[in-house]
């Protein structure tokens, strides 16, 4: 099981709500679990998003393995100058 | 637009006679940048810097003679010119950056018209005059007659500027320029303040002051002028010098400064200015300018 | 060669890692033979011209070019129309507003906007055909600031932006384009338990990178549907996608090479030219250059946001923050696209406060469309923060490092934007200040000493390198991220270290789009960490190789092979050791050339932080701010070539220190630009200013192979704030507009001493 | 529009081209004589990136009408450099890593040039003062004032004959 902080950007997709608990093996799977409980939400973290798990950001993280008791947070992603 | 390039006063009146439509130019760092700003374009542009007159600097026993081409390095590596004018000398050196400074001229400078020219307080402070060339010959203007407004001059259509004469100081004089910009260098003034100081015992008995940037021409402040003369220059003089600089401004706001900033500004830099100066004049100014060009 | 800086290394014991060698490309760029965008001419190259819009806000009635076509040497025009529709292009958002920008269609937004282009044999004969070409426009009401555009009845750029991020969505169009969040904690509670609160609103005008090249580039288009274009970019990959989008190409019609870059700080991340370069020249059939003017550069070329942003912070009298509060409205220009995301994501970064709130809104104003600009969007927001933690510590007569070194985020803090962080170097750059000598110097009357502080994410991104043996043993380092600051001499450095050898035998050059493989731009802070670990990674590919041809040589398991001081040695130490050059040299033999790839997305990008001290002096009769000392400590990671890690540090602080004193985009009551020119928009010169002290912390980045964080951007960020704390020291007044120029500083003093 | 014909030396060698009677000298130099080391980075005299000496004054090219060069004498930045060995700015501008980008260096080494030919021995104000005109966007400056400071030092202890070391600290 994971905790998945949802970054206020999205929360128009998820009814407000902030955090949410998801089991899933990879990041490719929690994606895809979020979609199904709030539809849309998987194309707007396909792109111009990272994830991070455990404090470590991930730009290519979707084949990633989610430990238990994980973490993650999306966040966008940011080039700068 | 042809390029002119005249080797004698003579020549250059019959050029601008034959081409109504010509713009005359010395170091070309005013002309340009406002073609390229989209300023008309003349048919013509006469360089003036072939004429020999107008690029010798030489001095005599009463008075100097500057060239209106003459390029300003060589008015600030004058030591002489320095010695008896280091007030006009700051203010020629503050024009541009030493790109600028290879190239500018006093005539240009002052027949820009800008109301911030630099050299344009200074040389009014010091009574400098213009010789001023047309097909007619020539006559004799004091340099606070040649510019009207913004951009405009009381020069007549194929007149221009020869050489600019500058008498020599009577004993304790002392001139000082001072001007305000954001940054120390690169930049056109928001205030310049000018004045010209002769001391008798401590007593002042001349001065003339000429504040820029915050009227349409360079202004000279009779009140300041007379708030001097016949007395010690003390902090109640100062203070008078101030006020009376403040009151003679009639500024603008624009995008460099706000018509509040430049009174206030023209008191403080009138004051110092005059401050300055009255060192000089005494003999008693250490010099230590902050370009760290010597005296 | 005297080096004055200081480091502090704190690294292993590298041999080329932090020393500073002469770059590769410096010879090229102190004889004058470097080639900068614009300094490339093909044979029968055409020059071109931009029409730009002369208002703010208008609808392109009609566009008539016949004139202009008939005139002598016009080769080829194009306006909008010979674009595809935006909104037909089926790509992103931000892909549709980028094409947009390029060329109008039946809108201008921003004095500047372009509106045609054309071609003609000479630079001149464009410029005045592109005066001739007649635009019949209906001016509409515009808006240039956040308040305006932000009203209820302003009138709107794109009729069409609803605001994202709001609950519920808005029925209604605004020029809101999106808002942003983030909180934590009971707010009501945290400001109950503080001792002191203090709440202040902030603004800064739009400001520009200021690179010394102007925009440039040269396209030549084929028949074959191909072309190829010659500019000075952050990042020629990324020019080719973005042209190709708004040209409705495939990329891989496009070849890029990139130019040596002229500087970017961010501004030469987006395209601006090449879409009118290939267009033109597809349709003259001839190659065409395509150069801004300086003016064209301020007006139409991306500025940073101008902003109003209003900080409220609570604080207990031993100095613990328990609340912050920020409200933030940046402007994007004309399309969306503000700062303003990493702006609400680095407000309250550096800190550890249990209980805040941060809303964000990203506002279209009729200016350019925004780019990124060195840290985008952290410097106007740490200004912000920074000089109410001034306030605050003074008030409450706390040090201001150390009411810093109470809240510093650590390892393992959550950072305010969500993750925890890993091992940063916040607290070292701190106590780096608070001991330095500079700290405790004496000041004279009128000065005053400002500290402030900043944090940067750095990016990571994607890069590649190729690395090359030659057959004389040395090597050949290729990537594909152009080099504006020195990284050509960090990929060979790391390249140095990795494989034993001198740094003179490495050669590293910056390739083009078909030689490389895919890099994103050189922004982010991230080229010494992502490309460095391509790099890194490809020469370990090259180790393993040689040694496993070193053990085919000694007939003998690879293990038994170790690659040291340059050469494979034998871990028996029975064969003579093998030289990369006699390696290379019978590579023909042993398994044909020697050359490894290396393509990766970095991870472990590492934060960075900077904290830095601040003397000025005020004239209080003319409010004339000098700056007289200044001091910077950034964390560095691990200072790779330290000469360009403090050349970064200093540049940072000094655009900083323009920003903050004299910077800014003027615009008159029309919306049209009044100081497009380096005489009015001041940036600094060099006798504004003191040497500015750098002290490189290297606290390194555990996930990088050499410690590396990327230090381009956070120089940037303490500036404004540092500046202002200091000339809040000096005069006693709290200037919270930017720039304090020397009008306003003079104002300021004045109303405090008529108040 | 008849072009004029300038014949010039520049860099020491005889040169002739033809340019437009209102072109500038920016102009001429990149688009006739080929010496694209003069940079543009305003065209109107603010940035110092086009600095050539025109008969030994540091000058703006962007400020020059081309026909004025009419016999006259210039070196740019890619005369600095003699037989092959760098000129001490260039050297120094090397090893200070004072340069970043380096699209202003050029103008800053042959403004650093004319400010050591007049002065051998500049304060560190001086050498600010004199390449005020000279705007860098990348280093703060400072690396080019220690540079500028250090090629000073080594050309004093070259003509000094000595062996001092020269130092900025």
């Amino acid at each position: 099981m994971a905790t998945v902080h949802v970054p206020s950007s999205l929360r128009d997709l998820t009814d407000g709500v902030a955090e949410v608990e998801i089991d899933a093996p990879t990041v490719r799977r929690l994606i895809a679990e979020l979609d199904q409980r709030f539809p849309g939400i998987g194309e707007r973290l396909d792109e111009g998003v990272s994830v991070s798990i455990n404090g470590e950001i991930l730009p290519d993280a979707l084949y990633e393995e989610i430990p238990d008791g994980a973490e993650i947070h999306f966040l966008p992603t940011l080039s700068g100058g | 637009m042809d390029y002119l390039s005249p080797v004698s006063v003579e020549e250059a009146t019959t050029m601008l006679s034959q081409t109504p439509d010509a713009r005359v130019f010395a170091g070309a760092t005013d002309v340009i940048p406002q073609l390229r700003a989209g300023r008309p374009e003349p048919q013509a542009l006469v360089d003036l810097k072939g004429i020999e007159r107008l690029m010798a600097l030489s001095q005599s026993d009463g008075s100097w003679t500057i060239g209106a081409a003459v390029p300003t390095v060589r008015l600030t590596e004058s030591a002489e010119l320095r010695a008896e004018f280091p007030g006009l000398v700051e203010a020629v050196g503050l024009i541009g950056s030493d790109q600028i400074q290879s190239r500018c001229s006093l005539g240009g400078n002052l027949c820009n018209a800008s109301p911030a020219a630099d050299s344009v307080p200074a040389m009014i402070v010091n009574g400098m005059r213009a010789v001023v060339a047309s097909g007619s010959g020539t006559r004799t203007v004091p340099v606070a007659d040649i510019v009207t407004g913004p951009g405009s001059t009381s020069l007549a259509q194929g007149e221009f500027v020869v050489e600019f004469e500058l008498d020599r100081p009577p004993a304790n004089t002392g001139d000082a320029y001072l001007r305000m910009t954001p940054r120390t260098e690169m930049d056109i003034a928001i205030v310049g303040a000018s004045a010209r100081l002769t001391l008798d015992d401590g007593v002042c008995t001349a001065a003339t002051i000429a504040l820029g940037a915050v009227a349409p021409t360079a202004v000279r402040v009779p009140d300041a002028e007379a708030a001097l003369v016949g007395r010690p220059i003390d902090d109640e003089a100062l203070a008078a010098v101030a006020a009376a600089a403040s009151e003679a401004c009639n500024p603008i706001d624009d995008k460099r400064g706000t018509i509040a900033y430049r009174r206030q500004v023209a008191g403080v830099l009138a004051r110092r200015a005059v401050a300055t100066a009255a060192e000089r004049a005494s003999g008693r100014e250490t010099g230590e300018h902050r370009d760290g060009a010597s005296q | 060669m005297t080096v004055t800086e200081e480091t502090t290394t704190s690294g292993p014991g590298y041999k080329w890692v932090g020393t500073r060698p002469i770059r590769p490309d410096g010879l090229d760029k102190v004889t004058g033979k470097a080639r900068f965008g614009a300094d490339l001419a093909l044979p029968g190259m055409l020059e071109g011209a931009v029409l730009r819009s002369p208002h703010a806000h208008a609808r392109i009635v009609s566009i008539d070019t016949r004139a202009a076509a008939a005139m002598p040497g016009v080769k080829a025009i194009v306006t909008g129309a010979d674009f595809p529709d935006p909104a037909e292009l089926g790509g992103r958002p931000d892909e549709e507003m980028v094409a947009a920008n390029i060329i109008a269609r039946d809108k201008v937004l921003y004095e500047g906007h372009v509106v045609a282009a054309v071609a003609a044999t000479s630079r001149k004969q464009a410029q005045r055909a592109a005066a001739a070409i007649e635009v019949e426009y209906q001016p509409l009401e515009h808006v240039l600031t956040v308040d305006e555009a932000m009203a209820d009845d302003a009138p709107l750029l794109h009729p069409d932006l609803k605001t994202r991020g709001m609950d519920p969505a808005p029925e209604e169009p605004s020029n809101i384009a999106s808002r942003i969040s983030h909180e934590r904690g009971d707010l009501d509670k945290g400001f109950a338990e503080a001792d002191l609160v203090v709440e202040r609103t902030f603004t800064t005008k739009p400001v520009h990178q200021g690179y010394i090249e102007p925009h440039a580039a040269v396209a030549d288009a084929g028949e074959n549907g191909r072309a190829t274009i010659w500019c000075s970019s952050q990042g020629h990959f990324a020019m080719r996608t973005m042209t190709a989008t708004v040209l409705g190409w495939e990329p891989s019609k496009l070849k890029v090479i990139p130019a040596e870059i002229g500087g970017g700080f961010g501004g030469k991340t987006v395209i601006y030219l090449e879409p009118l370069a290939v267009a033109l020249s597809a349709k003259s059939g001839r190659p065409v250059r395509l150069v801004m003017d300086r003016d064209e550069v301020f007006r139409a070329s991306g500025p940073t946001s101008g902003t109003k942003i209003r900080v409220k912070v609570g604080v207990t009298n031993d100095g613990q923050l328990t609340a912050a509060e920020a409200w933030m409205a940046y402007e994007a220009g004309a399309y969306p696209g503000s700062p303003v995301g990493a702006g609400g994501m680095t407000i309250l970064a550096p800190y550890d406060i249990p209980n805040f709130s941060v809303e964000g809104f990203d506002v279209v104003v009729n200016k350019p469309k925004v780019a990124a600009y060195r840290a985008p969007g952290a410097p106007m927001a740490a200004f912000a923060l920074e000089s109410v933690l001034d306030e605050l510590a003074a008030g409450i007569g706390m040090d201001p490092v150390e009411l810093r070194l109470r809240n510093a985020a650590v390892e393992g803090t959550q950072a305010s934007y969500g993750p925890k962080f890993p091992r940063i170097g916040f607290v070292e750059t701190l106590e780096a200040i608070r001991d330095h000598d500079h700290y405790r110097a004496p000041l004279g009357p009128n000065q005053g000493r400002g500290v402030a502080s900043g944090f940067w994410f750095n990016a990571g991104m994607n890069s590649s390198a190729t690395v090359h043996v030659n057959e004389d043993g040395t090597m050949t380092v290729v990537v594909g991220t152009p080099d504006i600051g020195g990284s050509r001499a960090s990929m060979g450095l790391m390249a140095a270290e990795e494989m034993g050898i001198d740094v003179a035998k490495i050669q590293s050059i910056v390739a083009d789009t078909e030689t490389v493989g895919f890099n994103d731009v050189t922004g982010g802070s991230r080229v010494t960490l992502a490309t460095g670990a391509a790099v890194v990674e490809a020469c370990r590919s090259i180790k393993a190789d040689l040694r496993a041809r070193a053990a085919k040589t000694w007939d003998c398991d690879i293990e038994e092979v170790e690659w040291v001081d340059g050469q494979a040695q034998h871990a028996g130490g029975g064969e003579t050791p093998l030289s990369l050059q006699a390696l290379a040299r019978k590579s023909g033999r042993t398994g044909g050339p020697i050359s490894a790839t290396a393509s990766l997305n970095a991870r472990g990008v590492g934060a960075a932080f900077s904290t830095q001290v601040c003397d000025v002096e005020v004239d209080p009769e003319t409010g004339e701010v000098t700056i007289l000392r200044f001091t910077t400590a950034q964390d560095a990671g691990t200072a790779i070539h330290p000469s360009y890690v403090e050349g970064q540090m200093q540049g940072g602080v000094v655009q900083g220190i323009g920003w903050a004193l004299n910077e800014e985009y003027i615009h008159d009551r029309d919306g049209r630009m009044e100081n497009p020119g380096f005489l009015d928009y001041r940036i600094p010169v060099a006798s504004d200013l003191p040497m500015i002290d750098t002290v490189v912390v290297e606290v390194p980045n555990p996930a990088h192979p050499y410690g590396v964080r990327g230090v381009g951007e956070v120089g940037i960020v303490p500036p404004l704030a540092a500046v202002a704390n200091a000339i809040a020291a000096a005069t006693g007044c709290r200037l919270v507009d930017l720039p304090m120029s020397p009008p306003r500083v003079l104002a300021a003093i004045t109303g405090k001493a008529d108040g | 529009m008849t072009r004029t014909h300038i014949t010039c030396t520049i860099n020491g060698d005889e040169v002739e081209f033809l340019c437009d009677q209102d072109e500038t000298l920016l102009d001429a130099l990149r688009d006739e004589v080929g010496l694209t080391g003069v940079k543009e980075g305003c065209g109107t005299g603010d940035c110092g990136a086009c600095s050539v000496l025109l008969d030994g004054r540091v000058t703006c090219a962007c400020l020059v009408f081309a026909p004025e060069v009419d016999g006259t004498t210039m070196v740019t930045v890619e005369g600095l450099a003699e037989a092959g060995q760098l000129h001490p700015l260039q050297q120094c501008f090397l090893e200070g890593a004072a340069l970043q980008c380096g699209v202003c260096t050029p103008g800053f080494l042959v403004a650093a040039k004319a400010l050591l030919d007049r002065n051998p021995d500049p304060t560190e104000t001086e050498v600010r003062y004199a390449l005020a005109g000279n705007l860098c966007r990348c280093t703060g400056y400072d690396k080019i004032i220690r540079a500028v400071l250090d090629a000073a030092a080594d050309m004093q202890t070259a003509t000094n004959g000595g062996s001092t070391a020269a130092t900025t600290a």
